[in-house]
């Protein structure tokens, strides 16, 4: 669990991002305290008083160019490099290690003005088949196991957001965009639109229900196979991301990166 | 103010240039050559042309350098925000074909 | 152009004075700057006490609705909160007001270098502030998009089919051709009309300011520009330039080439606010410290410097559109460099402070404050350009505080230090300390106490442009704090009448204002407040750099005026 | 120490008119307006999946002909210049009528192309190509009309004989102008129209 400042964190990698928070709150902390002193320090002790003149300089000798110039430089190394080296590692962690396709559970999704649309490949594991389950605005997912979600968009730019996973990622129409993620704590979560897409954008809500277990996953995945047959407006095939189709829609040719 | 002036023959001359030039292009499309060729020909003629333009009917080549600036930058400018573009909008299409 | 100006209309209302056009702009901003205002107390009410009517104008406002904030009409709320603040309070303010006023009196220059394309921009800007609020009175209402009008919410009639979003853009683009026909004449007027003696190195950091800001708004706005009208062609013509997918007519365009071509444009536009009143910094930290703004050099290299990585760096915004995470870890290693020269200035600005002989005056206050606030606003910053932190942040009001701190409490701290420090040359009076200090402490408590609890709304995940909070479980445990903004920016709101009444009140009651009522060194504090019709009868010779205080060999006062003769022996540049 | 040296003297930081100066800031947002647009055009058109061969749906040799009429108006704006400069009155205002006629003939080709093109069903919204092309030659036209009437503002202005061998700035300044759209042009035709 996170400090209170942020929302429970259920995934694995989510800790990354709180840490790099606070590292970066520590940093730059710690150079705004040393301003602020100086700012007080400066106005309490050189306050204007009558019989006294400024300490007359320009400040262009090379002494203090070299004390500016090498104090930024500092700041950019121990604050800026630091940090960015930080976060590189994160986002290796957070994004640039899917794991396989076979091992997790793949799921798309095609919100639409304000809803979200989630599509299962069935048994066969192609998508856009018709024994597909889908579902809208539920995400039920197993805990423990990866999961890699495509989004692609209906309509305009929504932006799938998981605020206890600290991930987001925009849905574009004409795109395919992916994240991936695994869950720790099984429970129902808020599943959150993050990019204004109308004015019914703030109740664009969905939810993550992270079950208990692979046994409990099946079974609400059987009992909805059995619900009847899925939505096949949409959908698109998962390895080669050719733009998400709308039945009736020319094929248009635009992928994003795919993990 | 600038300090010398091209006669009208410089601009008669750089008239006949930039004519030439257009008949090349056109020519060179209509005789359906190949497209990679096409394209090289035409972008190295519209930019011979467009310099052309720049330096004599626009004074560009007797002005001072600094005046140059004013132009450089935004041409440059412009070609590094284009290119900025490609990876987004042009080269993930070519990953996937 | 002069003697035969005389009547009303050609003196004040048709004129070419930059003078005249500079006030003209100041009102234009300040009436925006309460009605933006004015929309932010309502978006923080709504957000504060979800769906309740609001009290006293909300059934004037919201009649349908018995007075609440209904869902249509709050992304228009927002929407012209941004538009209004960025476009037609802030810019007309700082750029319009500030630049237009001081850059003919700081180069000893009689006018503009173009007075006609002068008058011409400011009347550019109202046209565009007519078409802005004339989108209220369509119907459908104005427009919802936000100020950044992504497509293809913006771009597409399918979902946002009211005339009201297209008066929004053609309002946008009319406004953007006001300030490139201003910034074309602030350059020129600044390369080209410059006093004798007034060399590069002599100009006062606010021109310095004002000079960037216009190079950026030279460069990059006609590129969001082109992108607004391709918006418009997507409205209304018929294309699909910005349109992919299901809603696209045919194959369709690219969603995220809008994205790059307003980022392209919407980061400089944080500097092209923001150079202005960091000049203005300069200067003023300079003046009432009584000591020569430190490091003069390097600060304008550093402005420099951010000029040219403003341009370059504008993909930090996107890092959760879908873009390739390559260009944006590229993005992302760029932004940080900012930071150097920034913190360059920075230390320059503590430099001149340090030693020197501080006096608390209300303008130097407001520039105190600027200093404060912005070293939150940079620093935060940082938070924003780390890829892995950013996406859980974005969209969130995380981002929102942040560029708050910048824009809105930096850049209106500065609008304030400029009015406050310019009131007694532009209209010959001085104003109210008293309630000026009042001002500014009510201000800077109220606004830390806004700023700061959206940034931890944001890292609690509270997405920005949501109308109810409370729709979302894990938003509920925050939701006080929704109540607590509402309540401090109340008071933020109004803490700004102290203003607006000293403001009032000093223009006709005000104790008269002698020339150079802040002992300052630069041109204009050489002519009469307010200054004579053509400010300078000759060209003043001008001897040394506008920050000679506290020179040493000097026995009646501290200070060297730019024009004084003493100076090619007593300054140092 | 005496520190005032020749070099402090110096006023502006170009020893050009601020008029010319001025026009070059404004081609500056021109250059970069035009970059907005065509940089969208090149990079909807690489990144969109097919795009036809433009000489299939313009009328090349139709084109080609209006860039042959817009380089001899920049060739009769030089002339005007140098007319000016000469101070030959008569030429310049044979010049001026000569390159406002002929920005005419421009834009009456054009809109015949323009009707031509959208009756055999090549509109701003058949595609992506279409869009393009009305887009760009649009802003392109609307460019050369408002040359045009400030040929015409000139010419009434050399008619009234306010311009001299020694005062001929705005003429100057107004063929910047006008060459500066005869460059959008040549780079239009050749990736636009022809590739």
């Amino acid at each position: 669990m996170g400090m209170s400042t942020f929302p429970p964190d259920i995934s694995t990698t989510g800790y990354l991002v709180d840490r790099l928070f606070w590292l970066a709150t520590l940093l730059t902390g710690v150079a705004f305290l040393l301003v602020v002193a100086a700012l007080g320090y400066f106005l309490l002790r050189y306050r204007a008083r009558p019989g006294r003149k400024a300490f007359y300089t320009h400040g262009e000798s090379r002494g203090a160019l070299w004390m500016t110039g090498g104090l930024a430089i500092l700041v950019f190394f121990l604050i800026d490099v630091n940090l960015a080296y930080h976060d590189h590692h994160a986002w290796d962690a957070v994004w640039g290690s899917p794991p396989r396709a076979a091992d997790a559970l793949r799921v798309q999704i095609m919100p639409e003005q304000f809803a979200w649309n989630i599509r299962y490949a069935g048994p066969d594991g192609i998508f856009r088949t018709s024994d597909d389950v889908t579902t809208i605005n539920q995400l039920h997912v197993p805990v423990n196991r990866p999961v890699i979600v495509q989004l692609s968009s209906k309509d305009v730019i929504h932006s799938f957001f998981l605020p206890n996973l600290r991930i987001k990622m925009d849905a574009v129409p004409g795109m395919v965009t992916s994240l991936y993620f695994q869950t720790t704590h099984p429970g129902t979560y808020d599943i959150a639109c993050a990019e204004h897409c109308g004015f019914g954008h703030y109740r664009m809500r969905g939810f993550l229900i992270v079950e208990e277990s692979e046994k409990a996953f099946e079974g609400w995945f059987t009992e909805q196979a059995g619900e009847g047959p899925p939505d096949l407006s949409w959908g698109w095939n998962w390895d080669l991301p050719a733009a998400p189709q709308q039945a009736g829609q020319m094929e248009t040719t635009q992928t994003g990166h795919t993990p | 103010m600038t300090t010398t002036h091209p006669t009208a023959r410089t601009y008669l001359v750089i008239y006949g240039w930039l004519i030439g030039l257009t008949i090349l292009e056109v020519g060179v499309v209509l005789a359906g050559w190949p497209q990679g060729a096409i394209v090289t020909i035409l972008i190295a003629t519209a930019l011979a042309k467009a310099l052309l333009i720049a330096l004599y009917f626009m004074h560009l080549k007797f002005d001072r350098p600094l005046v140059w600036l004013l132009p450089g930058i935004p041409v440059v400018l412009g070609i590094v925000f284009v290119l900025a573009l490609f990876p987004d909008v042009v080269f993930h299409l070519v990953q996937r074909m | 152009m002069s003697e035969q100006r005389t009547s009303f209309i050609r003196k004040y209302i048709f004129s070419t004075s930059h003078k005249v056009i500079a006030i003209q702009y100041l009102i234009t901003g300040l009436v925006f700057l309460a009605m933006g205002g004015v929309m932010a107390l309502l978006i923080r009410w709504q957000l504060a006490y979800p769906w309740q009517p609001v009290p006293l104008i909300g059934k004037l406002l919201f009649p349908g609705s018995g007075g609440a904030v209904t869902p249509e009409a709050y992304p228009v709320l927002f929407t012209m909160h941004g538009g209004i603040m960025v476009f037609f309070a802030l810019t007309p303010i700082l750029l319009g007001a500030m630049g237009n006023y001081t850059i003919p009196l700081e180069v000893g220059a009689r006018d503009m270098a173009f007075p006609r394309l002068n008058m011409l921009s400011y009347w550019f800007l109202f046209l565009g502030s007519v078409l802005l609020i004339a989108s209220f009175f369509v119907p459908e209402g104005a427009a919802g998009f936000g100020w950044t009008v992504y497509a293809p919410l913006s771009s597409s009639t399918a979902v946002l089919p009211g005339w009201g979003q297209d008066l929004f853009i053609l309002g946008l683009a009319l406004d953007a051709v006001s300030i490139l026909m201003g910034g074309l004449n602030y350059i020129t007027t600044i390369m080209q009309l410059r006093a004798p003696g007034l060399t590069l190195r002599r100009l006062p950091l606010t021109l310095w300011g004002l000079f960037y800001s216009a190079v950026l708004n030279t460069l990059w706005l006609p590129i969001v520009v082109a992108a607004l009208f391709m918006v418009l062609c997507d409205r209304r013509l018929g294309t699909a330039f910005f349109v992919a997918g299901p809603l696209a007519p045919h194959e369709g365009g690219q969603v995220l080439l809008y994205q790059h071509l307003f980022w392209g444009f919407g980061h400089p536009e944080v500097y092209i606010l923001i150079f202005p009143v960091w000049g203005l910094v300069g200067d003023l930290l300079s003046v009432f410290s009584r000591k020569p703004a430190f490091g003069y050099k390097a600060t304008v290299l550093s402005m420099l410097v951010i000029t040219i990585l403003s341009g370059i760096v504008w993909g930090h915004h996107m890092f959760t559109s879908g873009m390739n995470p390559l260009v944006g870890k590229a993005f992302m290693f760029l932004t940080i460099t900012v930071s150097v020269p920034t913190a360059i200035f920075f230390l320059n600005w503590l430099g001149t402070l340090w030693r020197g002989a501080i006096r608390l005056t209300v303008p130097m206050l407001f520039t105190l404050g600027v200093v404060f606030v912005f070293a939150i606003g940079g620093l935060t910053g940082l938070f924003n350009a780390l890829q892995t932190f950013d996406v859980y942040i974005h969209d969130t009001y995380f981002v929102v505080g942040h560029f708050h701190y910048t824009l809105a409490a930096s850049v209106l701290f500065g609008a304030f230090a400029f009015i406050y420090f310019w009131f007694p040359k532009i209209f010959g009076r001085q104003m109210n300390a008293r309630l000026g200090r009042l001002h500014f402490w009510l201000s800077f408590v109220f606004l830390n106490a806004v700023f700061s609890v959206m940034m931890f709304l944001g890292l609690h995940g509270h997405m920005r442009r949501i109308a109810d909070a409370t729709a979302y479980e894990f938003l509920k445990p925050v939701q006080h704090w929704n109540v607590f903004i509402g309540w401090a920016a109340l008071g933020l709101g109004l803490s700004q009448l102290l203003f607006f009444i000293n403001f009032l009140y000093s223009l006709f009651k005000g104790a008269p204002a002698p020339a150079n009522p802040w002992e300052a060194g630069s041109l204009a504090w050489t002519v009469s407040s307010p200054p004579p019709e053509h400010n300078y009868e000759t060209p003043p010779r001008v001897w040394c750099g506008p920050h000679e205080y506290g020179v040493p060999s000097l026995t009646n006062g501290d200070w060297l005026s730019q024009t004084d003769p003493q100076a090619a022996k007593l300054a140092r540049s | 120490m005496d520190r005032v040296t020749s070099a402090e003297v110096e006023i502006p930081l170009l020893d050009i008119p601020a008029g010319k100066f001025g026009m070059w800031v404004f081609l500056v947002s021109e250059i970069m307006f035009f970059t907005g647009l065509i940089g969208s055009y090149i990079v909807l058109r690489l990144g969109a999946s097919s795009w036809p061969k433009p000489g299939e749906i313009l009328n090349t040799p139709l084109l080609g002909l209006n860039t042959l009429v817009l380089l001899s108006s920049s060739l009769t704006m030089a002339l005007a210049l140098q007319a000016i400069q000469q101070g030959r009155q008569a030429a310049l205002k044979r010049y001026l009528l000569l390159t406002a006629a002929l920005g005419v003939t421009f834009l009456f080709i054009k809109g015949c192309d323009y009707v031509h093109m959208w009756h055999k069903g090549f509109t701003i919204s058949s595609s992506l190509f279409g869009s393009c092309y009305y887009l760009l030659t649009g802003f392109h036209g609307l460019h050369v009309l408002s040359g045009v009437i400030l040929l015409v503002c000139l010419w009434a202005a050399a008619s009234r004989g306010v311009f001299s061998a020694a005062q001929y700035g705005r003429i100057e300044y107004s063929g910047l102008y006008w060459h500066f759209i005869d460059i959008v042009w040549v780079i239009l035709f050749a990736i636009l129209c022809l590739v």
